[in-house]
């Protein structure tokens, strides 16, 4: 009876993965491939941070004002070990953009783990029970999404920061930045999983399992939640770029990451003010590893997008 | 009310068919290797004939339509074989000269008639757009013609409905805009893909008879294609068979379901429940249809039939002629070993 | 019709602007500013920076001249009547923007509006009482003591019409919480060289030459293009495309750039402004705990961890004076045997700080803004990291100034900048009353560690009398040594003041108060 | 209709009213607005005297109500730090950003949608992998490097365009305009062109991805059937049935870039509306940080609102809804 | 006695059942446009009963109400109005309904292991007492519906629709029901898997002594599987009858209608002009007799009341006033 299927032994997970469209579709993409690479390459050396760079850029007993403004080792006058020469408070540029990239990736990805948990979870909410759960939480949608997003994080992070206490600044800052980001990024998600969930909630296999007495939570955990995933993957890869786009944004604006913690937009605010003046080199290296973060990840996010639609197969 | 054809040389007309296609093979290139979807398929279509072309979903009915129309999805393609509409082969043309002979040599109904038209022009516009396009006439005269074609077609009240949006007409209603459409500039052969399935019963009749109805009339040649046994029956002149991108039997309509000679053919009709007699137990051909990638060697379904022998999996057989009809199977042919 | 007719009026009114606007480009000034005026009304604000540039519309009844002494401007003289009177004769034939003639009511009315209650400038001239008109052209100054330094107050006490004030009711202040604009706040009349032609906040204010200035003009402008440019890289962009040809202060690190641009020429001294740093004397750290700041130990400690040489070197590009003492050299009351810096000695301040019983460092706020003094980012950051390495742990907290203020002057910062030029006073009392003295009444009022050294405030109240120069310099000098002994304020250094300006000028004077005077300039 | 519209604008109040609660919470907590109106010396009489003139002394919603009373007449309140009206010094700021936003977008659509129509429908071609490639790019980079970059190049090196400002402008009485003088439309190149770099590959990847949605459907499909020509199947059939989500995508956009034009117009020192709110951010001149939240939101609501009216006017389907 | 009445009781009764799905515009709408509340009623008053052992199939075209009838008897939805109660089973208790759906492709959840998916009521209901039992039970079910006990590890992607159907019947098996609510089971399917389908169908019927409550369009589809058929128009019932009479004997025009349009391989009714007319909105729906506008002898009185069901025969009813006369006539005469 069962044809073509029997006598194969069964694939394990990983043979699945590994024999998949997907993983097929990577394979052959070239840009997905290397942005992939670059990507896991900017990440692994931004959190072995600590061990790489020459210099802790954050302990401010380390920067010694005597090695500032050197050019990067290449250049007349580099000095090791600052490959990337020293900006002008003796920081070594190397260190500050890895210890600037870890942050911007810290604080891109919990803000898209924040948005995802609170989205996902209001998304099915609205979408499974409707009435006035769903009123109320698109209402609050649409009012978050009435102010653009930048206006957000710079109100939220301006004003959040203002009420820290001296001994939560450090962590707060960031936590601040992370939340002002998250808060309105929910809503995308919940927004495309509600939608979803509706879609899904009509399918004949959640209402067998409604008939079979399913309680509605695990309907919606075990059974919806991961037929909504994909399409929210590839927005949270999209928006773990954005996210770090809008850190580093309200950074060079002044109202994100402070000077002695810089993040990549920090850097280069702070570089910018010497660009006139010759030492190129501190706002050059950051923007640069800036834009190889963020193309890396949105470019592997379009590849996903493209891969995972189903329309364009 | 019958539609004037447009004239065509008179001596084209019976002495050509609307449709021969000779040896079509139609792949998609895929990761996993070259898809054969099609596999040496022939047919013709003389002009006023219906052909019903059936079989279970993957046969790859609709693909041979869509090969005849030039609208394979990439990345299909043609890789073998010949298509001649009303003599002119057209698998051969470019996409600008395809352009041409769509609409005008062939036209083609869809599925579903609720997508099938552009939802922000008005079924006037549509029409008068495709008449224009291919006859040259003035927009009064092509109005003209519209009017006529939505009569012709059974939508009652035409003038007014020309003005309307595709979404303010009913189901059977849009089905009948879109069979208007495709005969605006009065071709040669319709490619109807499972016309009626989106219907209900009674409009599906409605639908089947105006189909009837306007290749007795016109003379346009065409291909129906579908899964609906009792479709065919009811509206085709001859049938073809197919199965997993094969031509297993063709013939007239009423030997085919009376005295099938493939064993596929005879296990579809025996499968499906009579509206007269109850048996107990149905006569079921195990198993489903191979995947298009799995294709079995030599007959496709040698491993579903009962009567297989070795050369059924050593050797591909040919269509050829039993009686009234023609199947491609070994049985028929000599035998099984 | 209608419609296209307005259209017609407003495209040729359109043309008209815009050949206006280029052909007035004789002499102009075209000024990139690092920021803009908050109001056109003097008094509405204390911010030197709105005053200084308001100077160009509105005068005092005296001011000072090339070599910053003063001279006469709508007062010709004066004279001491008693040691509170002062009796001011006032300048005739002086005719405001409007057209309307300058009195001795104006000048009356403008003292009024000044030391108004809502007033924010009535700090400004602390020893005013009264004043009485005596006749047209001439005004009685009460005073509530005797003030050597009223003359130096008046400098910057710009003078209003009377008449215009009625008719636009605005004789007093502009105040923000009744809620309304006040009309002076964006329309002038002065007495000034320049009359204002347009103003549109953050982005241009423009002056034009008043022909009917009561000054033989020095200058020979015909317009003042004010612009504010605030990121500092644009700014400098702006300067070497020659898109503005004056920029009144030009980034320190930019300066070699713009020195060696062929159209411009770069024009900089140090500033009377001394950068020093204050202590919080409370009883607790803002963070609680008990405060080793009150320790002199501890303070002597932390100046001699800070290498200043060092950041004179590298922040600021060798451009700043270091400072030993909290007034700058040309301010009187100055002492030059004083003005010795602590020096850099790490060691010695590991030991204090453990004799302090301070080993191993403590925790302390250290607040900063990032706009207030030249590179303030950039030396506060350098010397936290000094801190950092005699064992210290600075908490660095760097924000605008809106935000900073507050947290210094309700001592929620242990650590902090200050910046003192003593302007307009010019007098090392003005540091004396408002920083060092203890927090009572007017005086002390930026006292913000809240410290108290009776025998400076002593010296203090009795220099505020002493109407012998000498006396009273000296008792300011002691007021000053006491104050560098105790460490009260650490002083840094007197910051650069950078000007860099078009080629096309000949003659464009710096002060050493950073005041750009736009009627001594000639293009 | 009527009630399509009508449940329109009560959206739009609810929106509005949210974002106004918003704009109070943050005018009346962020610091003590006492604290920013008086200087240090204020006694405390004068403090509590203000505290009552301001009404600060009143029940929460009391003050609310009043303060939706006067926002709703567009009566902010006065600056702290310029001692203006706020809603004139927005308004006398409005025409420049708006300018610059309008320049932007259009930039966008007439680069991005030529540029998405060629990428969908020459999907395999190089230069649509190019321009699709490049486009990542684009939208990856940040808009304050790319200002700066091009300052750099284009005002410090070439001496091409102004590094800052908006050049001379004409007063039309009720509006200013920076495009009837040379040095105006000199001035608004650069900023308008990072402004509208991420826009351009917004609009052309919306086109695009709408396209290729709109080339697989059925009625694309039927009309090749038909032998409709390429050209009038890519552009009367399928680029109008793409051009409702780009309008409405480009409506809402310019709610959003009217916001994220204060990046560029700090880069770029324009003298617009967003500069205005960074400095009064800086400055923590709250008045104008509710009323700049209040005016980009109302902008915001009111061309969405216009879109969906839109909507209903352009597509039959909901223009027929209506029986 | 009580055992005997068990034995008769039907296994489901559904006595006078209304579904009223509330479709009106939203609140300002309709206070606008003074437009009232719009309901559909997708099933109005049916009464009908399920013997045991037995097929009753609702026959209709697409909107005619009978999907919302199953799921009106599963308990996905809840009744407007009227009675839905289940007789008892073999073990003593109600009698348990399960429901097959139409849609092999969206009735299996695609990220389940078929395993799980089959599993799932076991575990839900608490039905085995181990993981063990569960899993074997999970095999024994696979095997019972024609599949291997080793593609319990596998994905729903991985199998053809008709094997979807039977891991779909393994699961509605699980909860081990003695009445399946089947809808338009086969519909999905191709002729050939059809069969495949329809014939374990009805092995399962005989051997587990399952109840079959049948949904389907397709005329040929309940001829084979029914012992009873009710046709069902615009949310009625217009006709029920033992599915020999109905087929042989229609009374409703609309049964006719339908048995004159569907496709007859056997005896093709080529070149007969269709009856036009389509199917009234349901939003809409005519006076009377919902059929009388496409009703070829329709009286002047069908437009203005609905005939009600009543006995034709020994187990037929029909909702038809000309039928209704003719019967009556017709006993009239048998019986002068």
């Amino acid at each position: 009876m069962s044809d073509q299927t029997s006598g194969k032994a069964v694939p394990t997970r990983m043979e699945r993965f590994w024999d998949s469209d997907l993983w097929w579709s990577f394979k052959s993409h070239k840009s997905a491939v290397g942005a992939a690479i670059v990507l896991l390459l900017v990440i692994i050396t931004a959190f072995l941070a600590p061990v790489l760079s020459p210099q802790n850029p954050y302990d401010l007993a380390a920067l010694e004002l005597w090695n500032a403004e050197l050019p990067p080792i290449w250049m007349e006058g580099g000095q090791m070990p600052f490959l990337l020469g020293t900006d002008v408070q003796g920081r070594d540029i190397l260190s500050g953009i890895l210890y600037g990239t870890r942050i911007s990736i810290i604080i891109g990805i919990a803000s898209v783990a924040v948005s995802l948990v609170v989205g996902i979870g209001l998304g099915l909410m609205a979408g499974y029970y409707g009435g006035w759960i769903d009123n109320v939480l698109m209402r609050i949608g649409d009012v978050l999404l009435s102010i653009p997003i930048v206006l957000v994080a710079i109100l939220v992070s301006s004003v959040a920061q203002q009420f820290l206490p001296p001994a939560f600044r450090e962590v707060g800052v960031a936590a601040v930045l992370v939340l002002a980001i998250a808060m309105y990024s929910w809503v995308q998600y919940a927004r495309v999983v509600r939608a979803q969930t509706m879609v899904e909630r009509r399918k004949e296999y959640v209402m067998a399992s409604r008939l079979v007495g399913t309680p509605a939570r695990r309907l919606m955990v075990k059974h919806i939640l991961p037929n909504t995933l994909t399409p929210i993957f590839v927005a949270a890869t999209l928006n773990f770029g954005l996210a770090i786009l809008i850190e580093a944004t309200l950074s060079f604006l002044g109202v994100g990451m402070p000077p002695n913690q810089p993040s990549l937009g920090t850097l280069i605010r702070v570089g910018n003010q010497y660009l006139f003046s010759g030492s190129w080199w501190i706002v050059l290296f950051p923007s640069i590893q800036l834009c190889i973060l963020v193309v890396a990840v949105n470019m592997l996010g379009d590849w996903l997008r493209d891969a995972l639609n189903p329309k364009l197969r | 009310m019958m539609v004037q054809p447009i004239p065509v040389p008179e001596d084209s007309i019976n002495a050509t068919p609307a449709l021969d296609v000779q040896g079509l093979s139609v792949e998609f290139p895929t990761r996993r290797g070259v898809l054969k979807a099609i596999d040496d398929v022939s047919m013709q279509i003389a002009p006023g004939e219906i052909l019903g072309v059936v079989g279970e979903s993957g046969a790859g009915k609709s693909i041979t339509g869509l090969a005849v129309l030039g609208l394979l999805e990439h990345p299909g393609r043609i890789a073998q074989g010949a298509i001649h509409v009303g003599g002119r082969r057209v698998d051969t043309l470019t996409e600008a000269e395809l352009t041409k002979v769509r609409g005008r040599e062939m036209g083609a109904i869809f599925q579903d008639p609720l997508t099938a038209l552009n939802p922000l022009f008005t079924v006037g516009k549509q029409l008068v757009e495709t008449i224009r396009l291919h006859t040259g006439m003035s927009k009064t005269e092509a109005e003209g013609r519209a009017l006529e074609l939505l009569r012709s077609v059974g939508i009652p009240a035409p003038e007014e409905r020309l003005r309307q949006y595709p979404h303010q007409f009913s189901g059977g209603m849009r089905q009948r805009v879109v069979i208007a459409l495709a005969l605006a500039a009065g071709p040669r052969l319709i490619i109807a893909d499972e016309p009626t399935t989106a219907l209900d019963v009674s409009i599906q009749a409605q639908i089947t008879a105006l189909l009837r109805k306007l290749c007795d009339e016109t003379g346009v040649g065409i291909m129906l294609v579908t899964h609906d046994m009792g479709v065919i029956a009811e509206t085709a002149d001859r049938v073809c068979v197919m199965y997993s991108g094969r031509v297993v039997e063709s013939g007239p309509v009423g030997d085919v379901i009376h005295n099938p000679q493939h064993p596929y053919t005879k296990g579809l009709m025996a499968a499906i429940p009579s509206l007269h007699d109850r048996v107990e137990v149905l006569s079921q051909i195990d198993g489903s249809m191979p995947r298009l990638n799995a294709r079995p060697s030599g007959c496709a379904f040698h491993p579903r039939c009962p009567h297989a022998g070795p050369k059924c999996s050593a050797q591909k057989p040919l269509l050829q002629k039993v009686g009234t009809t023609s199947a491609a199977c070994w049985l028929q042919q000599g035998g099984t070993q | 019709m209608k419609f296209s007719r307005k259209l017609q009026s407003i495209t040729f009114g359109g043309l008209a602007a815009v050949l206006l606007a280029t052909t007035s480009t004789a002499e102009t000034v075209r000024w990139g500013a690092p920021r803009d005026i908050v109001s056109l009304d003097p008094y509405s604000y204390g911010d030197s920076y709105t005053i200084n540039f308001l100077n160009n519309i509105y005068e005092g009844l005296v001011r000072y001249n090339r070599d910053l002494e003063i001279e006469p401007a709508l007062a010709t003289s004066w004279e001491v009547v008693s040691p509170t009177t002062w009796r001011f004769t006032l300048r005739e034939g002086v005719k405001f923007h409007d057209g309307a003639d300058f009195t001795a009511e104006d000048v009356m009315a403008s003292l009024l509006r000044v030391t108004d209650e809502t007033s924010p400038l009535k700090g400004n001239l602390p020893a005013y009482k009264s004043a009485k008109v005596v006749d047209d052209y001439t005004i009685d100054i009460e005073l509530n003591g005797a003030y050597p330094l009223l003359l130096n107050d008046l400098t910057n006490i710009h003078i209003f019409d009377k008449g215009w004030l009625v008719a636009n009711n605005a004789e007093k202040p502009t105040d923000v919480s009744a809620g309304i604009e006040g009309y002076a706040t964006f329309n002038t009349n002065g007495t000034g060289p320049f009359i204002l032609e347009s103003r549109t906040p953050e982005a241009q204010t423009i002056l034009n030459v008043n022909e009917g200035w009561w000054d033989e003009p020095k200058h020979n402008l015909t317009r003042v293009e004010f612009q504010p440019i605030s990121s500092a890289a644009t700014r400098v962009a702006a300067l070497l495309s020659g898109e503005v040809d004056f920029v009144d202060s030009a980034p320190v690190q930019d300066l070699p750039r713009l020195e060696a641009a062929s159209n411009l020429k770069v024009l900089e001294r140090t500033d009377l402004r001394t950068v020093m740093l204050g202590f919080n004397r409370r009883d607790e750290l803002v963070a609680g705990g008990e405060n080793p700041l009150n320790d002199l130990r501890v303070r002597q400690a932390m100046e001699l961890a800070v290498d200043m040489d060092l950041i004179q070197q590298k922040v600021m590009r060798g451009k700043s004076r270091n400072a030993g003492l909290l007034v700058a050299p040309s301010i009187p009351g100055y002492s030059e045997e004083l003005d010795t810096p602590a020096g850099y000695d790490p060691e010695k301040a590991k030991t204090l700080l453990a004799e302090a019983g301070y080993e191993d460092g403590f925790e302390f706020d250290f607040v900063c803004t990032n706009e207030s003094y030249v590179n303030e980012e950039q030396f506060c950051q350098a010397i936290a990291s000094m801190w950092s390495r005699v064992g210290l742990s600075p908490k660095l907290d760097i924000g605008p100034t809106a935000k900073q203020t507050p947290k210094r002057a309700n001592g929620k910062a242990d650590v902090y900048t200050l910046g003192w030029a003593t302007l307009p006073m010019l007098d090392t009392y003005s540091i004396l009353v408002q920083v060092l003295h203890s927090k009572t009444g007017n005086s002390g009022v930026f006292n913000w560690g809240d410290w108290s050294y009776p025998e400076l405030d002593k010296l203090t109240q009795s220099a505020a009398v002493e109407l012998d120069r000498d006396t009273r310099l000296q008792m300011e000098t002691d007021a000053l040594k006491i104050a560098k002994e105790e460490v009260i304020m650490m002083p840094l250094h007197q910051q650069p003041m950078a000007w860099a300006v078009s080629n096309d000028f000949s003659d464009f004077p710096q002060f050493p108060d950073n005041k750009p005077r736009m009627w001594y300039v000639t293009k | 209709m009527l009630a399509f519209i009508i449940k329109r604008l009560a959206n739009a109040v609810f929106v509005m009213l949210s974002v106004t609660f918003l704009a109070f919470v943050i005018f009346r907590f962020v610091g003590d607005p006492v604290d920013q109106m008086l200087n240090e010396q204020a006694t405390q009489e004068q403090r509590d005297d203000l505290r009552e003139r301001l009404g600060l002394d009143k029940p929460f919603l009391v003050q609310f109500t009043t303060f939706v009373g006067r926002a709703a007449t567009g009566d902010f309140g006065i600056s702290f730090r310029n001692q203006r009206d706020v809603l004139d010094m927005i308004a006398e700021r409005f025409p420049a950003t708006f300018e610059l936003v309008l320049v932007a977008t259009f930039i966008s659509l007439i680069v991005g949608v030529p540029m998405g129509v060629i990428t969908a429908i020459k999907r395999q071609s190089w230069y649509a992998e190019t321009m699709q490639f490049t486009s990542i790019i684009g939208i990856s980079l940040p808009s304050f490097v790319v200002g700066i970059g091009l300052i750099l190049v284009f005002s410090v090196w070439l001496g091409w365009f102004p590094a800052f400002g908006r050049g001379d402008t004409v007063d039309l009485g009720w509006w200013t305009t920076g495009l009837l003088s040379h040095s105006g439309r000199m001035s608004i190149v650069l900023p308008a062109l990072s402004l509208s770099l991420f826009q351009i590959t917004l609009v052309m990847r919306l086109v695009r991805a709408e396209m290729l949605e709109v080339l697989r459907s059925d009625f694309i499909k039927f009309a090749r059937a038909r032998g409709i020509p390429a050209r009038s199947i890519h552009f009367r059939h399928a680029l109008r049935n793409c051009l409702m989500p780009v309008v409405t995508m480009t409506a809402m956009q310019i709610g959003g870039l009217i916001a994220f034009a204060l990046v560029t117009e700090t880069v770029f020192q324009w003298p617009g509306m967003g500069l205005l709110f960074i400095q009064a951010v800086t400055f923590v001149d709250v008045p104008i940080m509710a009323a700049y939240l209040c005016i980009v939101a109302l902008i915001f609501v009111v061309l969405n609102a216009i879109v969906d009216m839109t909507y209903a006017v352009i597509d039959p389907r909901l223009r027929g809804a209506e029986k | 006695m009580n055992e005997l009445q068990q034995e008769t009781a039907p296994a489901l009764s559904v006595s006078h059942v209304s579904k009223v799905f509330d479709v009106s515009a939203p609140w300002l709408n309709r206070v606008l446009e003074r437009r009232p509340k719009l309901f559909v009623e997708a099933v109005s008053d049916i009464s009908f009963t399920v013997e045991k052992g037995t097929c009753f199939s609702i026959v209709g075209e697409s909107g005619c109400g009978k999907s919302t009838v199953a799921r009106l008897v599963t308990g996905l939805y809840a009744t407007s109005n009227g009675d839905i109660s289940f007789g008892t089973g073999a073990t003593g208790r109600p009698i348990k309904v399960q429901m097959i759906f139409q849609d092999p492709h969206s009735s299996l959840n695609p990220r389940w292991r078929v395993g799980d998916i089959i599993a799932e009521p076991i575990r839900e209901m608490k039905l085995r007492n181990s993981e063990d039992e569960t899993l074997a039970r999970v095999r024994e079910l696979l095997e019972t519906v024609g599949l291997g006990a080793d593609d319990a590890l596998k994905y729903p992607h991985e199998f053809s629709g008709g094997q979807r159907q039977r891991i779909s019947i393994a699961r509605a098996l699980a909860s081990e029901p003695e009445l399946l609510v089947c809808d338009e089971p086969t519909s999905a399917l191709d002729v050939s898997v059809q069969a495949q389908i329809l014939n374990l169908m009805r092995r399962l019927q005989d051997e587990l002594g399952l109840t079959y409550l049948f949904i389907s369009h397709d005329l040929s589809v309940v001829r084979h599987m029914s012992t009873h058929i009710a046709v069902m128009y615009l949310g009625r019932i217009v006709e029920q009858a033992p599915v020999e009479e109905l087929f042989t004997n229609p009374q409703h025009p609309y049964s006719k209608l339908l048995l004159a349009t569907i496709p007859d391989i056997e005896n093709p009714k080529r070149r007969v002009e269709a009856q036009a007319g389509e199917p009234p909105s349901p939003l809409n729906p005519p006076s009377g007799c919902a059929f009388h506008p496409r009703c070829p002898v329709a009286l002047s009185k069908c437009s203005q009341s609905a005939p009600d069901l009543c006995p034709t025969s020994a187990h037929g009813k029909v909702a038809c006033f000309v039928a209704q006369d003719a019967n009556n006539t017709a006993m009239e005469k048998a019986a002068v």
